[in-house]
């Protein structure tokens, strides 16, 4: 006879009572979905159905390819048996279903026959075991191994345990029928096989079987509409949730912040969860708590009480209270604490490494406006920043002439004299204005270029911030009239191409002021630089013996994913090349400055820079280079505080360049 | 951004040129090389770590315009040759947004001939200088022509054209401490009857010619200052009201940007010792730059930024210079800065490794600051495998060691018997004027909580205790025991040490012989703490004058306190036997017998003898074995010191 | 009640070298320009009692166009009203003649200053204006509190050494604040929108008809110049004593050291003899 | 006007003649021999006849003596007017008021009232033949100020304390003493004093306390000693190096020369042997009493009492003489009470 199955063998024609019996946790689960949806529906517009192909072949890509799950070796291979594991032993129920209740009544055919039902349930149980080791896997993780990553909820075993229940009884519920039917095809249902042979050896008999069989559908069906049932209420739902908000993921750089529409909007920055955006609001819900990002979160890492997983549950947990009780008091200082927003030093980190594209820092800095704009809730010493910025035109307070001061015996154009220049050097503050150690990166720079002959120029004392610190900060308002200043005077001296050697600089132009209607050619010094060594602009004169190691900025990497180029650079001007730190490209340490931390006064915790500057002496080189001057002042602060000033040196890459050439 | 030391850094202006703080490191000899030849890599190391420490302005070592004799060598900044290498210096010191300025001078007759290799020194006039305890220089100098005058004019000139050439950013005229230039001003070595003798105006002139000459070669835009003397402390030179006209006629001249001001022409004043208060010259500063516009430079045991600070914000001066200061911390201004004040190791102004080493013609280090003029060999290298390291004995040896050793990442733990680390040094600060001790042993303490070395006070280590802990490597710096030689009645109860005595443990009679064995600070600190305390003392020393081992500087104070309170010294005698309050004396010469009567006590001054049991009880048997101080053998600070840093380092 | 504050905008020279040659002048770019520290923890009092009895606060400040900028950081502490007196930078005596034609018009009943300005280093428009309007008058004031509606205040004067005197003083009046009297907040940007948007009452200096006495504005006899304060006195021997002379002085920190009557013997008759010392001196 | 009189306007602090008028005075005995004038002071509110010596000391020649049936209450109204009628009268040729909290409030009032010019804490006052030559520092001190000219009119000038240096005249003048009466009609002041806050001795900056007693090595680890005398004295603690290393004392407290210099009028160095680090932190205070062991000890040199021995056992018995004399004089003023 064909090899085939009878759906309902041995427990009655159910075909209509099973819808009636589906319809309850089907009703449930919908109820589900919907409740979180209506919640989402809270946020603030934000449209994200642009570029829907895209969108969809990333979401594809994601899904299928799992790379960035992946990155984890255990837990990205268990996600992937659990993921394809379930997924297939779903799509045969799917099939099964298309053949009872739709092919069968209307046509009276069947397409689980032959060969092709043998390779079905083969495939079906060998996708059953992957399931089944994934899920056991799980549990280990979890249970056993308990990494501190992952924190242990009731609903967590619950389902674990269901889905385990479900994939057992499944497979038992196919050995009884073999060893009941004994089907000439049974090696076929390999699994099932093996267990009908276990229940023979234990000689039970049949009839005894038939019931059991009986018994263990039911429980296997009960057990499925189970999941189907708490799935919304648990971490399951992320089945939805997270490829909804990789969908929904943001498809512009990195880490660039909406700006404000200072007319229009109310409150500044984030007061209350509707002051998210529905996407935002999906994000706490597309959290599996994996605890990515809290591992890779130097504040954490550096014993400071920010988590960035605590911080999207903390969220997630005044998302899921009665509307009342969320509206009156705000988020910042209440369920998130002033400390821990301050604590970030927006090094994007958390967002980089979050396996589902949630946008941690995008919250900080919302909940950072709403602290800073419309409460003045801010240290003390950032009030100082603030004010410098607006009177003085730079964070440390120096002033105009001041930003000049590094033009000691170097050659340069003033746009402001002659502003018949190829490109302008934005000097940025910290290179004018630190300390000499920073102002010589500058100097550093307008030598090299003038090595190169190329016709450059800065604004000198017409300068200003970028503003990205305050940015950062949460002060918008100010980045904005600081930002509109400098387009003002940019558009003044016609300048069209920009070169900078500060990432945060760099990040800002390239990333944030198109938007306010600044639209410049950026690039950084190392991308710069690495040009004139190709187009042998620029050449090496004897390459360093210094054995160097190398730090990625995060406003450099992360943000704008230049992981490459200064390595390529050093690679063409250091003998004996470089050697990598522990973390270093994607999860490089941050040092500890960006988002206003330079000039936080104490904090709790480690100094992030002296932890990474022991990652770096770890590598037993003569240095660390760097590609940004804020890292530069940490990581020299940390070479003094350790006493190592003279055997361990910290320089920028333009500095080492001009050096040997 | 205000601080706790806003004047300090301060930027100001010099001329065309902009100092980023008031912190100055002046002209100062530290031996790397001869005054007369080039700068080498370690004289560019120590000071471009000075210029990394945050230093505002250097003034590089005293560059000598001609050859100091009437012999025809040349000096080295009599060529362009010379260039080149000052380029490098330069550089090095740049690299750090420090300014860099040269000292040129003519030693006149502080210098010796035959150290030179013949020829006759010069000098305004045929006066040799009285250096009572540096013979070498009381050398009889030419009296200088009309001719020698205007050549060295031209050598001044030119020499600074070379220094700008080799990218300065200033010269300085050397006025002060008796070189040429000094004598000149200074009528107790000027007695010339030409125009360049006589009233002040002309005692003044060689020095007005030069400025005017190297203002010619060097032209408006580079900096000039003239260090010079505000009080020769010689009776006869120049005084305070004299400094005051000076400085008038060099404003007057037009051609100087800054002053400096310092004090004495041969004395101790030049570099004051731990027998000075802190800033004793700044008045000088203060009273010149209340009679002038230009800006004013002030000197002289000035130690710590705090007093630094001080002088700013009192107006008493618009720099301050140091030279010891950032000898024993070349990060001090940066500490200071950072507000890490009890961090900085402050100059004790012994003058050991700064003045002595280099009267030594040796190169300079520093008593508290070891890596001083070895910043490249000795920069802190993290050792390549963690140990556990014990050191045992909390002297300078011991905690030298435990610094060096925690900071190249070993897990230090140190023992000490007696209930304070350093007992030696506050022991020390009980002599007079000597309180200089403590801030070392302060420095020291804070220190080791800073790098967490575990201390184990009051516990005397035995080779059981040590075979007990897993230790990894073993620093003995057990220091010495008392040691009175023996001779007969050397136990009677009248004979005791200068420890006990200093200690007060011991009661000292009226009448008091001190036995200064130790030929170092001891016999004398021991009469002077005794004359303090109104006893009459004689002192009895093996060689020809007490303390011949000490630098000049500090004997002169020394000397000077205790003749005036009325001590007697009896050189090249011994002590054969002590007969109750008899004591019986031989010569070191002629060994004729002498006899001291009713002699109530006797103080042996001694090196002690090495206390290194413990070293030889473990030799062997442990898997490193150090051994650092006076238990290798009885020395001085300076030596302990070194020996730490080195053991330090071989960790 | 209403609250009159006066601010001024200052100008801050933020570069090291001021002026480069004596009698040369002050390049303007060298300076920024702020409301005056003093002014703004002057405004922020004024809100602070604001917001306990809800006054109005007016702020009034005599200067060109571009002192409003000051004028409205001002403002947005949370002030209802600004007015500003069109006039170039005068000297204190006539800017305190404006600001009194300007006032006499306004009811008031607390007018606050800052102690002083920042640039100038005067402090006297405050009294100049108190005598104009010849009310009663406390400078440098660390707390301030109203008594209520009874038309009186109390306020906290600083004496130095830590000392304070507490004054009632009738109102109107007009108090000079000390920086020290409470931390400035910084403004809400809800506020400093407010403020950007908000008209400001432009006066004309000429609509007031004043007579400035030459005299006393001194503004014609005045020049800047590098500065040059006085050295502290530090203890300097005298250039005739002889050499040995000196140097002992110098050794022993120039501190003569006075002749001091020793006492010894057994412990309660001493303390009784620092008694009574203290007695003596008045101390007890 | 006849002889040019520069005026000092004499402030009090606790009933003695305040250290800047005698700032002023040394100043104005300079201005006066370039100028050719006379060098006064004038005084308000001394009822008991007596004038404290020590402004002879600093050179005063002419004392003006106000002594008004009502201008013992120190309020700016009376002062004020006191001030404008005297002036008026004797028009002098300059008067210096301290830059003090009260001074700096009264000099400019007197000058808007008789329309004088005024010139606020001045750095440095020279004459030049006819010519008042006038430096203040503005910009926060980054510029001069100049002035040059001849007034025709009283100059009201005011002082920082501490910018002047003060110097005791050489030899003692005559004295010559003017009495002025003058009525202020009552109820013309619109401020009253309600009372003064002294200021808490443990909080106020060690450079600003009136009493200090100073603890050094020889008190070992009984800080209690110190503080029970201090809390009795209403005096602030300070000490010398050892006692912050030994982290009983803050760095704020420590006195020295890489501390504070402290101006007390009166200095208990308590078991301190008197380094000069220490010694020059407070050579400056009026009176110095100190206790130690050693008989020998420097800190002796620079005593205006020394008492040797043990201040362990010595402070306690000087803290209940305190005591007892304390209750006394409580006892006394209950019984001059009216009732």
């Amino acid at each position: 006879m064909i090899p085939t199955r009878e759906i309902f063998w041995n427990v009655g024609d159910l075909r209509v009572a099973i819808y009636f019996l589906a319809a309850v946790p089907l009703g449930i689960a919908l109820y589900g979905i919907l409740r979180r949806y209506t919640k989402w529906r809270m946020g603030k517009e934000e449209k994200r159905l642009d570029h829907v192909p895209q969108r969809f072949r990333s979401l594809v890509q994601s899904l299928v390819g799992h790379q960035k799950i992946l990155q984890e070796s255990y837990p990205g291979l268990m996600h992937l048996f659990i993921f394809w594991g379930f997924g297939v032993l779903f799509l045969g129920t799917l099939t099964i279903a298309f053949q009872e209740d739709i092919l069968f009544p209307i046509l009276g055919k069947k397409i689980l026959l032959g060969n092709f039902y043998l390779l079905f349930s083969l495939l079906l149980d060998i996708f059953g075991l992957f399931a089944l080791a994934g899920i056991s896997m799980a549990i280990y993780r979890r249970y056993v191994i308990r990494p501190r990553s992952l924190d242990r909820r009731p609903s967590d075993i619950v389902m674990l345990s269901l889905l385990l229940w479900v994939v057992i009884t499944g497979f038992i519920v196919e050995g009884l029928r073999l060893t009941v039917l004994e089907p000439s095809w049974a090696l076929w249902e390999p699994v099932g096989f093996l267990l009908g042979r276990v229940f023979n050896t234990f000689g039970i008999a049949a009839v005894t079987q038939k019931g059991l069989h009986k018994a263990f559908w039911w429980v296997h069906l009960v057990a499925s509409m189970g999941v189907i049932i708490y799935f919304p209420f648990s971490n399951l739902f992320h089945i939805i949730s997270s490829p909804l908000n990789l969908f929904f993921r943001s498809l512009g750089p990195s880490g660039a912040l909406a700006p404000i529409d200072f007319q229009k909007e109310k409150p500044f920055g984030v007061a209350h969860i509707p002051d998210f955006t529905w996407k935002q609001l999906l994000d706490l819900d597309a959290c599996t708590r994996c605890g990515r990002c809290q591992e890779n979160c130097p504040a954490y890492l550096g014993q400071k009480p920010l988590n960035p997983k605590k911080l999207i549950q903390d969220l997630k947990t005044s998302l899921n209270l009665p509307l009342r009780s969320r509206e009156d008091l705000p988020l910042a200082g209440q369920s998130i604490s002033e400390e821990d927003l301050w604590d970030c030093t927006t090094c994007q980190a958390c967002v980089e490494s979050c396996p589902v594209e949630i946008g941690h820092l995008e919250k900080i800095v919302g909940l950072r406006r709403y602290l800073v704009m419309e409460e003045a809730k801010i240290p003390q010493e950032y009030k100082k920043i603030f004010k410098n910025m607006e009177i003085f035109g730079d964070p440390f307070g120096g002033g105009s002439l001041t930003r000049e001061d590094w033009l000691t015996n170097v050659k340069t154009k003033r746009v402001y004299q002659d502003n018949n220049i190829e490109v302008l050097l934005w000097v940025g503050c910290t290179g004018s204005l630190y300390d000499e150690r920073t102002k010589n990166i500058t100097a550093a720079a307008a030598k090299v270029l003038n090595k190169a002959g190329i016709n450059f120029g800065i604004l000198g004392k017409q300068e200003l911030c970028c503003g990205d610190p305050a940015r950062r900060m949460g002060n918008e308002y100010l980045f904005l009239k600081i930002a509109n200043q400098n387009i003002t005077i940019l558009k003044k001296h016609k300048i069209k191409k920009l070169v900078t050697f500060c990432p945060h600089c760099f990040n800002v132009f390239r990333n944030e002021y198109p938007l306010l209607g600044g639209a410049y050619e950026v690039i950084h010094f190392s991308q710069l630089i690495k040009i004139l060594l190709d187009g042998e602009r620029l050449v090496v004169k004897s390459k360093t013996e210094g054995f160097f190691t190398y730090h990625d900025p995060c406003y450099l990497g992360r943000y704008n994913k230049i992981y490459q180029v200064p390595r390529d650079v050093l690679g063409s001007v250091s003998a004996s090349g470089i050697k990598e730190m522990a973390y270093s490209r994607e999860v490089a340490f941050c040092c500890g400055a960006g988002g206003g931390n330079l000039w936080r006064g104490k904090t709790t915790g480690r100094r992030l820079e002296e932890m990474r500057i022991e990652q770096a002496i770890a590598t037993k080189t003569d240095g660390l280079i760097t590609a940004c001057p804020f890292c530069k002042i940490m990581f020299e602060s940390a070479i003094r505080q350790k006493g190592l000033e003279a055997s361990f040196k910290v320089l920028d890459i333009v500095e080492l360049v001009d050096q040997v050439t | 951004m205000e601080q706790q030391f806003e004047h300090l850094f301060m930027p100001i202006q010099l001329g065309n040129v902009t100092l980023p703080n008031r912190i100055m490191m002046p002209a100062h000899v530290p031996r790397f090389y001869a005054p007369f030849l080039e700068p080498n890599e370690n004289h560019i190391n120590y000071l471009q770590a000075r210029a990394r420490g945050g230093a505002g302005l250097i003034v590089t070592s005293p560059h000598f315009v001609s050859w100091p004799t009437t012999r025809p060598f040349h000096a080295a900044l009599e060529s362009d040759s010379v260039i080149p290498a000052l380029k490098r210096l330069v550089d090095a010191i740049h690299e750090y947004g420090t300014k860099v300025f040269a000292q040129l001078t003519h030693p006149g007759s502080v210098a010796s001939s035959r150290a030179l290799g013949g020829g006759s020194i010069f000098a305004p006039s045929a006066i040799p200088r009285k250096s009572p305890f540096f013979p070498l220089f009381q050398e009889m100098p030419r009296e200088m022509d009309l001719d020698d005058i205007k050549r060295f004019e031209e050598a001044y000139a030119a020499a600074a054209r070379r220094i700008k050439e080799a990218g300065y950013d200033g010269v300085e005229i050397g006025a002060m401490s008796g070189v040429l230039q000094h004598l000149f001003l200074s009528a107790v070595f000027n007695r010339r009857t030409d125009p360049y003798g006589g009233i002040l105006e002309n005692r003044m002139r060689f020095l007005t010619e030069t400025i005017a000459a190297i203002r010619k070669a060097v032209g408006r835009d580079f900096v000039v200052g003239v260090r010079f003397a505000g009080d020769d402390f010689t009776e006869g030179g120049l005084t305070l009201d004299d400094a005051k006209e000076i400085a008038k006629a060099l404003e007057a001249t037009g051609h100087v940007d800054y002053l400096f001001t310092c004090a004495g022409l041969e004395g101790s004043q030049h570099i004051p010792t731990m027998y000075y208060p802190l800033a004793p010259f700044v008045y000088i500063a203060a009273a010149v730059k209340e009679v002038v516009n230009l800006p004013v430079v002030a000197v002289g045991r000035i130690n710590d930024p705090v007093i630094a600070e001080q002088i700013l914000a009192n107006h008493q001066a618009d720099i301050v210079a140091m030279v010891r200061a950032l000898i024993a911390d070349p990060e001090m201004p940066r500490k200071a800065r950072e507000g890490r004040l009890d961090e900085i190791r402050k100059c004790i102004g012994c003058n050991e490794g700064c003045v002595m080493r280099t009267w030594l013609i040796a190169p300079l280090t520093c008593a508290v600051n070891p890596e001083a003029g070895k910043e490249k060999e000795w920069a802190i290298i993290p050792a390549k495998e963690k140990k556990r390291v014990m050191v045992i004995g909390g002297g300078v040896a011991g905690l030298e060691t435990a610094r060096v050793a925690a900071l190249r990442g070993h897990k230090v733990s140190i023992y000490e018997k007696e209930g304070v680390l350093a007992k030696d040094l506050t022991v020390a600060a009980k002599a007079p004027g000597r309180q200089g001790w403590e801030d070392a042993r302060r420095y020291y303490i804070y220190q080791m909580n800073l790098l967490g070395v575990d201390i184990h006070l009051g516990i005397t280590v035995t080779p059981e205790m040590v075979f007990k802990e897993n230790i990894d490597a073993v620093v003995v710096a057990t220091g010495t025991l008392p040691d009175i030689p023996d001779i007969p009645g050397a136990n009677s109860p009248n004979v005791v040490e200068m420890k006990q005595v200093l200690e007060e443990k011991a009661s000292v009679g009226e009448n008091v012989v001190v036995v200064a064995l130790q030929n170092h600070m001891h016999g004398l600190q021991m009469a002077d703490f005794l004359t303090e305390h109104g006893k009459k003392v004689e002192m009895l020393t093996l060689s020809s004058f007490a303390g011949d081992r000490l630098d000049q500087q500090t004997l002169e104070d020394v000397y000077t306190r205790l003749v005036s309170k009325g001590a007697k010294f009896t050189p090249l005698t011994g002590v054969k036997a002590v007969q109750g309050s008899r004591l019986v004396t031989y010569h070191v010469l002629t060994g004729t017998e002498g006899v001291i009567e009713n002699v109530d006590t006797v103080v042996f001054c001694t090196h002690g003898r090495p206390n290194d049991g413990l070293y030889r009880s473990l030799k062997g048997k442990v898997k490193e074995l150090y051994l650092a101080g006076q238990c290798a053998s009885p020395r001085e600070l300076l030596d302990s010191v070194l020996d730490g840093a080195f053991v330090g380092r071989q960790l | 009640m209403k609250i009159i504050v006066c601010v001024k905008q200052v100008g801050y020279i933020y570069h090291p070298i001021a002026i480069d040659s004596p009698g040369g002048a002050i390049d303007p770019e060298k300076i920024v320009y702020m409301l005056n520290p003093y002014d703004e923890v002057a405004i922020e009092e004024a809100l602070r009692i604001k917001e306990n009895f809800g006054f109005e606060v007016i702020v009034i400040t005599a200067g060109p166009p571009k002192a409003e900028a000051a004028l409205r950081y001002a403002f947005s502490f949370g002030a209802d009203r600004m007015i500003r007196i069109h006039c170039q930078s005068l000297d204190a005596w006539s800017i305190s003649l404006a600001l009194t034609a300007v006032i006499r018009n306004l009811t008031y009943d607390v007018i606050l200053c800052g102690r002083k300005a920042m640039d100038t280093n005067e402090g006297m428009v405050g009294s100049f204006v108190a005598e104009l309007l010849n009310i009663s008058q406390v400078s440098g004031i660390v707390g301030l509190e109203i008594v209520s509606q009874k038309k009186k205040v109390v306020v906290e004067k600083y004496l130095g050494r830590g000392d304070r005197e507490v004054i009632e003083c009738n109102l109107p009046a007009l108090f000079t604040v000390e920086r020290s009297v409470n931390e400035p907040r910084y403004p809400t940007v809800p506020s400093r929108l407010k403020a950007e948007k908000k008209g400001i009452e432009v006066i004309e200096l000429g609509t007031l008809g004043l007579r400035f006495d030459e005299e006393l504005t001194l503004s014609n006899i005045r020049s800047i110049s590098p500065p040059k304060p006085k050295p502290k006195k530090v203890f300097t021997p005298d250039s005739h004593l002889s050499a040995s002379d000196r140097m002992r002085l110098i050794m022993s920190g120039g501190m003569a050291g006075k002749k001091s009557d020793l006492f010894e013997g057994p412990p309660e008759t001493m303390a009784n003899k620092i008694a009574e010392v203290l007695i003596q001196e008045k101390i007890l | 006007m006849g002889q040019r009189e520069i005026w000092v306007f004499a402030e009090f602090s606790e009933h003695e003649v305040a250290p800047v008028s005698f700032e002023m005075l040394s100043e104005a005995r300079k201005l006066a021999k370039e100028l050719k004038g006379k060098t006064c002071v004038c005084l308000i509110g001394k009822k008991d006849g007596e004038i404290p010596r020590s402004l002879q000391k600093y050179g005063a020649e002419k004392i003006y003596r106000i002594e008004s049936k009502n201008s013992n209450e120190p309020s700016i109204d009376v002062y004020a007017s006191i001030l404008q009628n005297l002036i008026q009268k004797f028009s002098p040729f300059i008067i210096l008021f301290g830059a003090t909290p009260s001074g700096s409030e009264l000099a400019p009032r007197i000058a808007a009232r008789l329309k004088l010019p005024c010139i606020t804490e001045v750095k440095r006052i020279g004459g030049e033949r006819d010519n008042l030559v006038i430096g203040k520092s503005c910009y926060n001190e980054k510029v001069y100020q100049n002035y040059n000219f001849h007034p025709e009119k009283t100059v009201v000038l005011t002082v920082l304390p501490g910018d002047m240096n003060s110097e005791e005249a050489d030899g003692p003048r005559e004295l010559e003493v003017v009495n002025e009466d003058i009525y202020i009609e009552r109820g013309m002041t619109r401020t009253k004093t309600i009372k003064f806050i002294k200021g808490d001795p443990k909080k106020i900056r060690l450079e600003e306390a009136n009493l200090v007693i100073a603890g050094g090595k020889g008190i070992g680890k009984d800080m209690a000693i110190i503080e029970d005398l201090a809390d009795l004295l209403g005096a602030s603690i300070g000490g010398s190096r050892p006692l912050v290393d030994d982290g009983m004392i803050p760095f704020e407290r420590q006195i020295g020369i890489t501390g504070k210099s402290v101006t007390p009028k009166l200095l208990m160095a308590c078991g301190i042997s008197g380094a000069r680090e220490f010694v020059a932190g407070m050579d400056k205070a009026m009176l110095t009493i100190a206790i130690n062991r050693d008989a020998k000890a420097p800190i002796f040199k620079f005593a205006n009492l020394g008492i040797v021995g043990d201040l362990h056992e010595i402070i306690p018995f000087l803290i209940d003489r305190i005591k007892v004399l304390k209750q006394k004089c409580n006892r006394e003023e209950g019984n001059n009470s009216p009732l």
